[in-house]
């Protein structure tokens, strides 16, 4: 049968990093930061997870290395964005371009190569169950997202912090810290998206490796909106779309049109949840100037 | 703009966010190369000796070319604070447009040039259309629509030339070569063609419109407040879909001059994989779509690029380093740079122009 | 150390503000029920606070005692805002002190304040239009478990709050969807949850109906009756000398005066306020209306504009009273073409335009002047030579080719400066540069400058100071004389008298009976706003409620 | 590897003869291009002569990157790669005195100054297909190739073919990366893999680039064997990769190196089995500590040699997909 376990346990494979990245862009987005550096921190995340798991011999060591490091890198847009309130756009541009540059010419000043390092010795992240840990890390995140966004005090505050920061700063809770913390933790799970992906779906590090996930991890923000649960069914809606890609070659369908497929499947759900959500609310008036 | 230069602009120009953006990318350049163990002078000299020495004008100006005019398809709709990230996509479909009206098209070369060019646009500004009405029509926020829609173009241009236009025998996805005389003449034996004057026209073109007429005073304030456009009277939508298709044109235009120059046919991921659309999308954004700063931000690139692969070429820096240098640029312009768009109307802060200046 | 006021009032004022502001000896009056020789609640002490360009606080003394309504007067930008500011921790001030029940204090942020029982309801509402009401009283005081948000906990404090107080409001209600009087229910119930002793109230009345503005004013003298201190910021005197005990009056940043409510009138405090006498409440003679110019007849708008008829005609202004959110905005937008219309028929000159775009009603003949003058009137980044040629860029000052000659926008721009008396050093600098009340001058007079025979005009002196008002009200009066009908918005009831030579009240997207300029008092229309019963935020508690 | 800090040291060392090799992408970890860089070298130290390496990463950056080797007149500018055809062929028309080697490709029109060495892999594919088809147990085998383009279709056509060639019965089918970056998404690379896996392919041609290590993960992780492709790249995997279809690129350069230098130039040379150009691990000497799974299959590497013998006699002609 077309749908079968290993169809989706290769969707589940292929959506972990772009589930990670994404509830990092959700929180952004909840902090009302617009996040577009994703995919940068992401492959911050890649290299500095190889490059900890090759000197130290030790993945988990590369996981936290990742982990710390993005959320470094992430440090950009947030002195940027938040404290000296640039463009995020722009900023986010440039971080997903710093991270190219960074990361190939780190890889050729540290490993002397150009384009992959792979080395058989090269330790990736163990198999619980067919999945990485950080797999199953990805879907507690899911879980702990939802309850923090919309149980916890944290979540709450921060809630309010995106959608009206002078409401928030008069009631003595600092829209600034906030903003700081959600970009930050969206570095954080980025450089861990970043560790699975180089770690965990594959273990080796080549240039640009992160090849649009991050991307893809935006527009799941964007199709989820901005809800853990809603941005997991974007993600896989997205793995699907690609495990099935992959399947669909097998039936001689050419690359190309496979290739096309998630994108033009995520296309196609965003006209649905859109006209849904405007069918719906056609009474809320003066957003317009909110709408971005 | 058109103001005698005096000491007050000069220290203007001194303090202003650009100039203090690209000195602290290279002295963090320059930190990075003696982090590294290399000379920073001599890598710089050899990034400017390679770019603009007399061995390195000609592939400047003609990577300048493509880098401008990608950096214009995307200003056009900046400038009224739309972001097109399809430009991949449109570039794409105008090269393949005009690959195949310069196989088949049964007129004369020069007409045929002609009309590969004004295909290439219509391809392009088609495309970028679709983009604005998905926005228009499905709520479907533009950098998001342009962005998706880039990747099926993509695709369908590799299946055609892959299958349907693929050059018989050759082991490469390529159509034909056009044929003898269907290309953009050159400038003597250099690479630059009279691609390079096209684009330069539409930045022309651009920067009369966007100063002296009507239309291009809407999109300037659209792009400051496009409430306030919105309520004298300026069609948000029609604005959107006339920008897109712009936009599109002249990515388009980049991609048939892609076409038309050397090696005269379409190669799949050719014009794609040097990255023009992201740099050129860095340029209008760091210029926040000025004419003049975009054409500036452009040629700086196009310098960065093309010398820092001759300092590659020469000394043993790696070519990456000017790619960190452009990005180091653009976050301290970005962090000091403020676009009006999606902005409150409690700021009062003032906005940072980002003319080069 | 007391300020010597330089006007009028300084003889009457110095007297009694003596008494207010030295906490020791003996004190002519009692304000509240706190005993003379208590700490203050609040004393603030030689408070400087300036901003670049403008001295906002300039030595500002004020004291307010336990159990006192304190009012806080002044003209816009006379510095309220800021010194409650500065006291609520928001700002720091460049020089002063702060006592709070006679202990010096220094807050870096709003939550030190609050820590010090100070809560502050701010000019313009600070809620959070997603969440629910409970969500909006508790947030960043929380009440938790396992530090979760206990939300049954949250519900019934305020549940509790608002029964203990009168300030009933359904908790599980979103934000977003009450309307404004209970959102400044919402503002309230947030201060008492956080257990605010000294209550700051910043102008909590521009929105609210007469009836409404009653309903709290019963509630902070019932706050101010159990122990609790009131400072309330405002402008409107009618409230002050209902509420209050005493009176401080800020001038130019600096206190114009210290009154004592009972021993006051409104004339003295308007000429503390303006520093000269002032004709309050200034009527215009009526206009001597000419031909039909604007006929709206059963226009809807979604659920907003509900079957609305009326009509201007030229030489004549029509005023349209009501609370804010009652569509007043919406039926403005849909008659300039921002807003689709569901149903009815607009002509405009006899033209057809109920479905005409923004721009085509513009060439047929309209201006308009919007309520927000930063978001939709002007773009505050753009230059001033730009902001007044909008509207004018494709027509007059542009060539038939669509070009636009900047020499011609810089022209314009210049005479239109000129002309209105705008106060912009360069057409050049943003608009931005501009104080309130110059670029609202700029927005209506670009949108005279039009010369078209129908003006839209919505709060067109909102946060815009006396004499700037009076100006304004020429302006407007003059365009009415030379022929021309306008259709003017305002939640200011003296403004719609003094104008107006016709009055319609909206109430729930509806307009109801016309008034005549004689008719117009503002107790009536007041009623009317409140959609003829005072009764009005109680039902729509009861709509919450039911939820 | 470090083929740009090398080009710097030797750059000074003049005085013999210098050549320049230019490559389509970075070298990395691009086995055909490292080994292009050591016949390089090999030839640079035999003619005491100097070498540098131009690493392209796009058509821009090759077309500049033969400006400037064609600025600099070396002796020799050497290209590998099929991308070059166009540019070769304009830069030997304007410099008719630079001699030109093209590498793995040739221009279509034949220039006095340019010399080609072109591969026949088909060859070398088919023969490991036929070892897969031998040693397969599903009776399925596949491949997974980075495009499908016809320059990779090499890789996997001929592969079903050998496989059909000794087991008519076995079914087949193929792969491609795709996606943003082909070359070096081994995620993708791997995810395909499984998708063959999972329907019960146990062999898997690996024609993936960068990505070859993402198929090799993944078979290794489902107990299947791979096929790789320019160089051993058993120890990457041992126990998993099968053979290798090798491609004596570096033989390639050095050997067209000479023979330009003596004169012989504008010919093109055919690598195939029978040149010794293209070959497997398994049929070579030291297949005992090549870490590879067909080192324990001497009755398939039999058979294989009896089909390397009808190949390079001319009695068993393969297939070119590319020449289509
Ligand atoms: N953040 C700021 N930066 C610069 N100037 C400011 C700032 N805030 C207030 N001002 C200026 O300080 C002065 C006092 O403003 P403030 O808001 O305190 O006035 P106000 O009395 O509250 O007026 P209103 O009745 O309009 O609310 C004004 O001139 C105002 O423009
Ligand atoms: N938030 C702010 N940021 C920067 N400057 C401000 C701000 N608010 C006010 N200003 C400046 O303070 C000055 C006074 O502004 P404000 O709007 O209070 O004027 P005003 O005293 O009300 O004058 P007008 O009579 O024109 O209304 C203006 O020049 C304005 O540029
Ligand atoms: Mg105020
Ligand atoms: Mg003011």
């Amino acid at each position: 049968m077309f749908l079968d376990s290993d169809l989706l346990m290769s969707a589940l494979r292929a959506l972990t990093p772009i589930l990670l990245a994404a509830l990092g862009g959700a929180l952004c987005e909840r902090a009302g930061v617009f996040n577009i550096g994703l995919e940068g921190m992401m492959l911050v995340g890649c290299f500095t997870a190889v490059s900890t798991s090759w000197f130290t011999g030790s993945p988990w060591l590369g996981v936290l290395a990742a982990a710390l490091a993005a959320a470094a890198y992430s440090l950009i847009l947030a002195v940027g964005a938040v404290t000296l309130r640039g463009d995020a756009v722009v900023l986010g541009v440039a971080v997903n371009l710093l991270a190219v540059g960074l990361t190939s010419f780190l890889l050729r000043t540290v490993f002397g190569v150009q384009g992959t390092f792979d080395d058989p010795d090269l330790a990736g992240l163990p198999l619980v169950g067919g999945f990485s840990p950080l797999t199953y890390l990805a879907w507690a995140a899911v879980a702990v997202a939802t309850v923090l966004l919309s149980r916890h005090v944290w979540g709450l505050r921060l809630r309010g912090v995106g959608e009206a920061p002078d409401a928030a700063a008069t009631l003595g809770v600092s829209p600034v810290r906030y903003k700081y913390a959600a970009v930050l933790v969206s570095g954080v799970l980025c450089g861990l998206a970043g560790a699975q992906l180089a770690l965990g779906n594959v273990t080796l590090f080549s240039e640009n490796m992160t090849a649009g996930r991050g991307w893809i991890a935006v527009v799941a923000v964007m199709l989820g909106r901005a809800l853990p649960l809603g941005v997991l069914l974007a993600a896989l809606l997205f793995g699907l779309a690609e495990a099935a890609g992959f399947r669909l070659q097998g039936l001689g369908l050419p690359q190309q049109a496979t290739d096309a497929a998630p994108y033009i499947v995520t296309l196609a759900a965003l006209f649905l949840t859109t006209a849904r959500r405007r069918g719906r609310t056609t009474r809320t008036t003066r957003s317009s100037g909110a709408a971005s | 703009m058109a103001r005698i230069p005096d000491l007050a602009a000069l220290s203007k120009a001194l303090r202003s966010p650009v100039t203090f953006s690209v000195l602290s990318g290279v002295v963090i350049g320059a930190l990075f190369l003696i982090g590294t163990g290399a000379d920073p002078l001599a890598a710089y000299g050899a990034v400017i000796a390679g770019s603009l020495g007399a061995e390195g004008i000609g592939s400047t100006l003609s990577t300048g070319t493509s880098v401008l005019g990608m950096a214009l398809a995307l200003a056009v709709p900046l400038r009224a604070g739309l972001i097109n990230l399809g430009g991949d996509g449109q570039l794409v479909l105008g090269g393949i447009a005009a690959a195949v009206t310069g196989l088949y098209s049964p007129l004369p070369a020069p007409l045929t040039v002609v009309l590969a060019l004004l295909a290439g646009m219509a391809a392009g500004a088609a495309y970028a259309a679709l983009a604005a009405l998905c926005e228009n029509h499905f709520g479907v926020p533009l950098l998001v629509s342009s962005l998706l829609l880039s990747y099926p173009a993509a695709s369908l241009a590799s299946y055609l030339v892959r299958y349907p236009l693929k050059e018989p025998g050759s082991s490469l996805p390529q159509t034909r070569r056009l044929p003898e005389g269907v290309a953009l003449p050159a400038f003597g034996s250099s690479t630059v063609t009279v691609g390079l004057l096209l684009v330069v026209l539409a930045a022309a073109a651009y920067w009369f419109t966007d100063s002296r007429t009507a239309i291009g005073y809407e999109i300037r304030m659209t792009g400051l407040n496009s409430r306030f456009t919105a309520y004298a009277g300026v069609e948000r939508k029609g604005l959107t879909l006339r920008l897109m298709a712009t936009s599109g044109a002249l990515a388009g235009l980049v991609g048939a001059i892609g076409v038309l120059s050397f090696p005269y046919r379409f190669l799949d991921g050719a014009l794609t994989a040097p990255g023009y659309t992201w740099t050129g999308l860095t340029a209008a954004l760091l210029a926040a779509a000025a004419p003049l700063g975009t054409v500036l931000a452009s040629f700086f690139f196009a310098v960065l690029q093309v010398g820092g692969l001759s300092m590659e070429r020469t000394t043993e820096v790696p070519r990456e380093l000017t790619q960190v240098l452009q990005a180091i640029v653009i976050v301290f312009l970005a962090a000091r740079l403020r676009f009006p768009r999606r902005r409150k109307s409690t700021d009062r802060e003032p906005v940072a122009q980002g003319e080069f200046a | 150390m007391t300020r010597q006021p330089s006007d009028r009032s300084a003889g009457t004022a110095e007297v009694p503000a003596e008494g207010l502001s030295t906490s020791e000896g003996p004190s002519a009056v009692e304000p509240g029920d706190a005993p003379a020789h208590a700490p203050a609640a609040v004393e603030l002490r030689g408070i400087t606070k300036r901003f670049p360009g403008t001295l906002a606080n300039d030595a500002v003394d004020l004291t307010v005692r336990h159990g006192e309504i304190h009012a806080l007067m002044g003209e816009n930008g006379a510095g309220k805002s800021t010194l409650m500011s500065v006291l609520y921790g928001m700002e720091r001030p460049d020089a002063g002190s702060i006592r709070i029940d006679g202990r010096e204090v220094s807050f870096s942020d709003p939550g030190d304040a609050m820590a010090a029982g100070l809560g502050m309801v701010h000019q313009g509402f600070k809620l959070f239009e997603s969440l629910t009401v409970a969500e909006n009283v508790v947030y960043a005081a929380e009440p938790r478990r396992f530090g979760l948000v206990d939300r049954a906990a949250a519900r019934r404090r305020v549940r509790e709050l608002a029964e203990e107080h009168g300030l009933i409001v359904a908790p599980d209600a979103g934000v977003g969807d009450l309307p404004v009087g209970l959102r400044q229910r919402v503002e309230i119930l947030k201060l008492l949850h956080r257990g605010a002793r000294t209550l700051i109230l910043d102008e909590p009345t521009a929105v609210l109906t007469p009836a409404e503005a009653d309903a709290l004013f019963a509630v902070l003298k019932s706050l101010a009756a159990q122990g609790r201190t009131v400072i309330l910021v405002t402008h409107k005197l009618r409230e002050v000398l209902e509420v209050s005990d005493n009176v401080t009056v800020l001038r130019d940043g600096r206190v114009a005066a210290r009154l004592r409510t009972a021993e006051t009138t409104a004339d003295e405090i308007a000429a503390a306020m303006t520093g000269r006498a002032v004709e309050l409440d200034r009527v215009h003679p009526p206009g001597t209306p000419g031909d039909v110019v604007l006929d709206v007849s059963g226009l809807s708008a979604g659920d907003a504009v509900r079957d609305v008829d009326l009509t201007v005609r030229a030489g004549e202004i029509v005023g349209i009273a009501g609370v804010a959110g009652n569509g007043q905005s919406e039926l403005i937008e849909a008659l300039a073409g921002l807003r689709p219309v569901t149903s009815g028929r607009v002509t405009l000159s006899g033209q057809d335009i109920t479905h005409a775009s923004a721009a085509d009603r513009r060439t047929a003949g309209l201006s308009y002047v919007p309520e927000d003058r930063h978001a939709v009137g002007t773009a505050p980044a753009a230059s001033v030579a730009d902001n007044l040629a909008m509207g004018h860029h494709r027509t007059a000052l542009s060539s038939r080719r669509g070009l636009l000659p900047p020499t011609a926008a810089r022209a314009h721009a210049r005479r239109l400066v000129e002309r209105f008396g705008i106060k912009a050093s360069t057409p050049e600098v943003p608009a931005s540069a501009l104080s309130g009340g110059n670029l609202q001058k700029l927005l209506i007079g670009r949108e005279l400058a039009h010369d078209a025979p129908l003006l839209l005009v919505e709060q067109p002196t909102r946060g815009v100071d006396i004499g700037a008002i009076q100006n304004i009200h020429d302006e407007l009066i003059a365009y009415r004389d030379a022929g021309h009908a306008v259709l003017l918005v305002s939640a200011e009831l003296s403004e719609i008298h003094g104008l107006a030579d016709r009055v319609l009240v909206m109430y729930e997207g509806r307009v109801g009976v016309t008034y005549a300029k004689d008719e117009a008092d503002e107790r009536t229309l007041g009623l009317a706003m409140a959609g003829g019963t005072a009764q009005q935020p109680q039902a729509a508690t009861q709509d919450g409620d039911g939820d | 590897n470090a083929a740009a800090k090398d080009s710097a040291d030797d750059a000074g060392t003049s005085g013999g003869k210098s050549f320049t090799l230019v490559t389509p992408d970075p070298v990395g970890q691009n086995e055909f291009l490292k080994l292009a860089v050591t016949g390089l070298k090999s030839a640079a130290k035999a003619h005491d002569g100097s070498q540098k390496v131009y690493q392209s990463s796009d058509t821009a950056s090759q077309q500049q990157n033969v400006q400037a080797a064609v600025d600099a007149k070396p002796d020799v500018i050497v290209l590998v790669g099929f991308e070059f055809a166009d540019i070769v062929a304009q830069q030997a028309e304007k410099n008719p005195k630079q001699p030109f080697l093209m590498v793995d490709a040739c221009t279509t029109k034949t220039f006095k100054n340019v010399s080609c060495a072109v591969f026949r892999e088909h060859e070398g594919v088919y023969l490991a297909g036929a070892e897969a088809g031998l040693l397969s147990k599903s009776g399925k085998v596949g491949a997974v190739d980075v495009l499908d383009t016809p320059q990779f279709r090499r890789f996997s056509d001929p592969f079903a073919a050998g496989a059909k060639q000794v087991a008519p019965k076995t079914s087949t089918s193929t792969r491609f990366v795709g996606g943003q970056s082909p070359f070096d998404d081994s995620a993708r690379a791997k995810e395909q893999a499984n998708s063959l896996l999972s329907k019960g392919y146990d062999h898997l041609m690996a024609a993936a680039a960068a990505g070859n290590y993402g198929v090799f993960e993944a078979a290794k992780a489902k107990g299947a064997y791979a096929y790789g492709v320019d160089v051993n790249q058993c120890p990457s995997a041992p126990g998993t990769v099968v053979d290798n279809v090798i491609k004596r690129t570096d033989v390639a350069v050095e050997k067209g190196i000479e023979q330009v230098l003596d004169g012989k130039t504008g010919t093109t040379v055919s690598y195939g089995l029978k040149e010794g150009g293209i070959s497997l691990t398994g049929l070579e000497d030291g297949v005992e500590d090549s870490q590879c799974v067909i080192a324990e299959h001497k009755d398939v590497l039999e058979k294989v040699e009896k089909l390397r013998d009808q190949i390079v006699s001319g009695k068993l002609t393969v297939d070119d997909p590319a020449a289509k």
